[in-house]
């Protein structure tokens, strides 16, 4: 491994197929070896798309991705993915689905058995490693969703929207939790949240992006101590810059919407 | 028709069968101007009882069957049926496989023998033949399997060495003997045809016959001249039934094999009482009766 | 989007489209037609090199022949236009009284725990099993033939009906209940639209069974126009090249009904259910 | 919750509470159980007041007393047992080759667009149309019967297969391609697994498709003991009550697999995949 | 029509069947002519069973429920409801989903389209009437929700969760877009939400429920002018004291829960 960024994305461009508009314009930006970057912006705008491709997922119209010093064809055991609705296997238990991902690197057993416990206590879930997925509560959910990301060892953690489908008070917890959990671990991140105090807590850097089409228009650094507390002053009043950029934004990407809708009569 | 009061049509049922040669070829000519005034709609059906069944749900008036289909149907439904006619008789030929050294009744001790259909004329004989040589089918505790073999699948069979023996209908004994599949068992044949069992009969409805007098004894009149022409001329009736299975299915049968089958079958509008007494008795054994068959309806009651 | 081809004229920018177009088209034909190639010319080689018999398996001209006798000696057009007509009746009676059962009863716990055990029972015989019955009580005349059809319809599209009723969201029917639809009104405003998507997949699971019913009844009457009598009686004669023309004429109605109706249905109403991605 | 029944002893409650179990257990007994009866009864009036002929529609009793001498007389178990024995086995022959050929072909979507139309376009050909075929290249053993089951269970499983695929959520494939999985341990250990609850329905259709094609099957090659055999002899001989006897077994098996043998394990699957309120 | 409150709960309360503890223990409460109400509290603790109970859609166990002084026994015309997720009809377009409840209550053709073209004025979606659902952004189609409830001109708007799946901009947005129409049209509301914030917000009455069995635990008055801002610091400091008493409960419920674990072994 070379000493190098984390995550470096150059030009990184994507339009699907039978669409009229590109998901998202050339992107580039770069995330440091245990640094926390958000990225946030409008439903639309291109963030899973952006994330899909560092995960090896998507591939990049053109432009590239470089994960770790490697450039990025595909899945990699490096870079590690927590999705919004958990997707865990319903039908293993908590336990092999975090062995999962091992499993299919072909990780020795006992190794696996190990590994897996370690996560699992990391995320406080250690008791109920026997349960299947449907017996768990939403927030317990994510956080095996976590534990199956984090056993590979990830250099590079990538969540999309984790706790956007978890109430006001689940989510408060789970995001105190992350905050520790990467403290100890200290893997780089890329987090996409809609939440901006969310993300002005967690984040050293804040991507602002912006939709029709999708690119970068703002960048934030956070400089706070850590850990931090969500009723800091500063993070409110980063909250409301970027809700007042948000707000400009998209008001202008439904006027460009209408525009076009005027065009292809939808 | 149906209904109980005078028809509008009669409704004529038989199978594509040599058999049943009089009525194919009464519908193309002594059918075709009607029966006293009635026009003749004609359908074809696939097997016996299917026939019997139409008859029995008021959806024929008349019909060329088997007499075990005819049999079974009054002793299950007495009295709703009326044998009009006969129509021919004999014309099973009973065929083995070379090699299994089958000459008599008694050979088919232990053997597979096979019939084309429950209840029919060829399995009520078999058990006759059986019954009379002191055998008894599998099914009722004897020795001889009797297994249902469509007609179309017994060439297989033979080639496959599933069975040993087959009662045949006409053309198929005779066709599988023309491929060299099966040799002929004379004795046994000879024995069948000295108890003269009808091959085909023609029956209707009584509803029918008591509603339309007039045309029952058109019928009856039209089917006895039919069967006068197929017996002084057999090539009329081969040629007329390969027509019908071209028109049906765009193939033929070669005409010698149906003129070599043709041979062992004797038109004729009398029905042998001992004969069909004989059919009842088979279908008693076999336990295929619902219920005991009248004498009176065993013998044709035209009019 | 960027310029395609970058500094053709306008007619060469046609072209181009044009002939991506057809390679487009040239793939598609070629990613669903390799299959049916293949099979074809395993069929043709395994004929032409005399490994099997021909009455085991007769050469595909051999059967293409037979079907053209077929349709030019017995024609099969009419065979295969009675046959449809009466599938289509069969089919449309048996589609509407299992949805309408199903909408009717589907509504109570009572009377559904009653009659559906009965329906799914009945689903597990065969058609071919009532046959006989059908033949006893309606004739062997089209009512028969069409009872059957229609009631071999009929269970799979009751079954899919209550199926589809309970897979309904229930926030949809609260919806309805609080915007003061009941009863009847419910029944048709509500809960008959909701299931349409669910009942056009059963739609053709119940052709499928309409099929085999048909199929079944038909070879009663084999004198009779129809697809059913043909087989039959190419079976009774052992005429293979027969039994394997009327298959194909089944599999070839079946590719294109599929395609030109039941696909373009399912397109049509997931379009306009919103099942697909908008836009 | 209130304390039940307020002041009776302990034993007093016990009995309170058994006795709403029984009255639980009839109320469940009568929704389940009213349609039936009413059929039961319809059927037995008909035939008492001599509405119709017997020869048309048997009493229940006459029915019965049939079904009992074709148990004593004719053996209908052994009938019954080899029947079960061949479905059972052409069944899960079937469903084996449906699923593991939908697993195998539906990851690349030129082989299942290929083959997926072919296998539809088969399934709208009844079966009845392939046991001339069969019974030519398997032989008049069980063999063309086994063969004939099978085919007829494999088509709507290999569809199934493919439709369960398109269904499995992209987000569990996108996370199961984002921890490494690929090829056939991805089929095996996600695509599979995934499945399962979509496939649990899809057997039961496959458990129906194969009665019917036993059932035709048995009743062309009816050398060998069956329930089609016996069926059919009562068709030949014109026997309904044998006919109606042969249903109801036909029924009765159908009802008591399906309670027995599909919803438990439709239970146990939606439980174990946590499609039923996680609680 | 008397003139009382818009509506009152008097001790209702609910034990679902087959459930070993009470999703509402007895509840009271009353809501004035033109109030705005909210519910707030941890999932599971009953706010959708009472709004249920309210409507006419769920029968208290005890209890009554009485809606513009008349007994509720089912759903009725004076009470209309929003759903977290719009609920329109796919099959139908925007002006028949609006129209639906017209038609089920046997209004006569021409004053059903008068009130229609009406109610999609009202939030701003006359131009969309033919589309159908699946033609509309998430905003939009909550907009319809509420036009539906609208048209039938309700003197109880009952809306559970309604903007709970819409990103933070959109809710934002429509947020401001139900302060206005409440203040055109002035129905009573009982509103659900999980987002403090909006709360606080919107109200003039919020009850705070907890779980374990659900109870309203705490009543707080919003005495502030309309319209408001959202960044007005008394519902800023408001959304931080329900916040601190929320989490409280749910630290309670949670230990109570692993104590009922505990005993029924899950
Ligand atoms: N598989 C796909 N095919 C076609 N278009 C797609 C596909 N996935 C996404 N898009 C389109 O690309 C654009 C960006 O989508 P993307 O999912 O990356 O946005 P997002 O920022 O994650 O939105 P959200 O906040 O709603 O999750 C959108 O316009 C979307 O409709
Ligand atoms: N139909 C039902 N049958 C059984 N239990 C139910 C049912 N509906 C709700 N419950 C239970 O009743 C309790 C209260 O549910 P309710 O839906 O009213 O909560 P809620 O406050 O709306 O929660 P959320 O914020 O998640 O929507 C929960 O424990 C829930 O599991
Ligand atoms: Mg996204
Ligand atoms: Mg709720």
């Amino acid at each position: 491994m070379s000493d190098g960024p984390a995550l470096r994305v150059s030009g990184a461009c994507k339009t699907y197929e039978r669409s009229d508009q590109a998901a998202l314009l050339p992107t580039s930006f770069q995330v440091e070896r245990g640094e926390f970057v958000s990225l946030v912006g409008p439903s639309g705008c291109g963030k899973s798309t952006l994330l899909g491709m560092i995960a090896g997922l998507i591939a990049p119209d053109s432009g590239s991705v470089e994960a770790l010093g490697e450039p990025v064809t595909g899945p990699g055991a490096g870079r590690a993915m927590v999705f919004q609705d958990a997707a865990l296997f319903p039908w293993l238990t908590v336990f092999h689905n975090v062995e999962y991902g091992l499993r299919a690197h072909r990780v020795p057993k006992a190794e696996r058995r190990e590994r897996v416990q370690d996560a699992l206590r990391l995320v406080h879930l250690d008791d109920v490693a026997s349960r299947h997925p449907h017996e768990l509560s939403g927030g317990m959910r994510q956080r095996v969703s976590i534990a199956r990301a984090l056993v590979m060892r990830p250099g590079i953690l990538l969540m999309d929207e984790p706790f956007s489908a978890l109430d006001a008070q689940t989510r408060t917890i789970l995001t105190d939790e992350l905050q520790r959990i990467w403290l100890e671990t200290r893997p780089a991140v890329v987090f996409v949240t809609h939440n901006l105090i969310e993300a002005a807590f967690l984040s050293d850097t804040v991507h602002l992006l912006s939709s029709g089409p999708g690119r970068i228009v703002k960048t934030y650094d956070v400089d706070l101590p850590r850990p931090r507390d969500e009723a800091h002053p500063a993070l409110l009043e980063l909250r409301h810059d970027m809700l007042d950029r948000l707000r400009a934004e998209v008001g202008g990407a439904i006027a460009r919407r209408a525009q076009i809708a005027e065009v292809t009569a939808l | 028709g149906g209904g109980g009061g005078p028809a509008d049509a009669v409704r004529i049922g038989m199978l594509l069968n040599i058999t049943q040669g009089p009525g194919l070829i009464a519908v193309e000519s002594e059918f075709t101007h009607g029966l006293a005034g009635l026009p003749v709609e004609d359908y074809l059906f696939a097997q016996g009882p299917d026939a019997a069944s139409a008859l029995l749900s008021g959806s024929l008036d008349a019909a060329y069957i088997g007499p075990g289909p005819y049999v079974l149907a009054e002793s299950r439904a007495p009295g709703r049926l009326r044998l009009l006619s006969g129509v021919a008789t004999g014309g099973q030929a009973m065929v083995a496989r070379p090699g299994t050294g089958i000459r008599s009744v008694a050979d088919l001790q232990g053997r597979r023998v096979a019939v084309p259909g429950n209840g029919n004329t060829q399995d009520l004989t078999l058990r006759l033949l059986l019954d009379r040589a002191g055998l008894r089918a599998a099914d009722q505790g004897g020795t001889v399997e009797v297994v249902v073999i469509s007609n179309a699948a017994l060439a297989e069979a033979m080639r496959q060495g599933v069975v040993d023996a087959a009662l045949a209908s006409p053309p198929f004994g005779t066709r599988l003997v023309a491929e060299g599949l099966a040799v002929p068992v004379p004795s046994i044949d000879a024995v069948i045809a000295s108890w003269r069992i009808p091959a085909t009969v023609l029956v209707a409805t009584e509803e029918f016959v008591r509603a339309n007098p007039a045309a029952t004894d058109a019928l009856v009149t039209a089917n006895a001249q039919a069967v006068d022409r197929a017996r002084r001329d057999p090539a009329t009736v081969a040629r007329r039934f390969n027509d019908l299975l071209a028109e049906s299915t765009g193939s033929r049968i070669s005409t010698d094999v149906l003129l070599a089958a043709l041979t062992g079958l004797q038109p004729g509008t009398g029905i042998d009482a001992v004969g069909m007494e004989r059919i009842v008795f088979a279908a008693d054994v076999a336990g295929y009766l619902g219920g005991p068959v009248a004498p009176a309806a065993r013998v044709p009651r035209p009019m | 989007m960027s310029a395609a081809g970058g500094g053709g004229t306008g007619s060469a920018g046609r072209l181009t489209r044009a002939s991506h177009r057809a390679r487009a088209l040239a793939l598609e034909v070629f990613r669903k037609g390799w299959f049916v190639t293949l099979v074809l010319l395993v069929w043709w080689l395994i004929t032409a090199a005399g490994w099997v018999d021909p009455y085991k398996l007769p050469a595909p001209g051999d059967v293409l022949s037979t079907l053209g006798t077929l349709f030019t000696e017995r024609a099969l057009m009419s065979d295969l236009g009675a046959t449809l007509l009466r599938l289509v009746e069969g089919w449309a009676i048996g589609v509407v009284a299992g949805v309408l059962l199903g909408l009717l009863t589907g509504g109570s716990r009572t009377l559904e725990d009653g009659i559906r055990p009965v329906i799914a029972g009945l689903q597990s015989v065969p058609t071919i099993a009532f046959l006989p019955l059908a033949i006893l009580w309606f004739g062997f005349s089209g009512t028969a033939v069409l009872a059957v059809t229609a009631f071999g319809t009929f269970k799979p599209m009751a079954l899919a009906t209550y199926g589809a009723m309970h897979q309904v969201s229930p926030t949809l029917l609260m919806a309805g209940r609080a915007l003061g639809a009941r009863g009847l009104f419910m029944q048709r405003t509500l809960m008959f639209p909701a299931i349409v998507p669910s009942l056009v997949t059963g739609l053709k699971m119940g052709w499928s069974f309409a099929w085999r019913a048909l199929m079944a009844a038909e070879i009663i009457v084999t004198g009779a126009a129809g697809l059913g009598g043909v087989l039959e009686l190419g079976r009774e004669i052992g005429a293979i090249d027969v039994v394997m023309a009327v298959i194909l004429v089944i599999l070839v109605v079946g590719i294109v009904t599929e395609q030109l109706f039941f696909t373009r249905l399912e397109r049509w109403v997931n379009r306009r259910w919103g099942l697909v991605g908008a836009r």
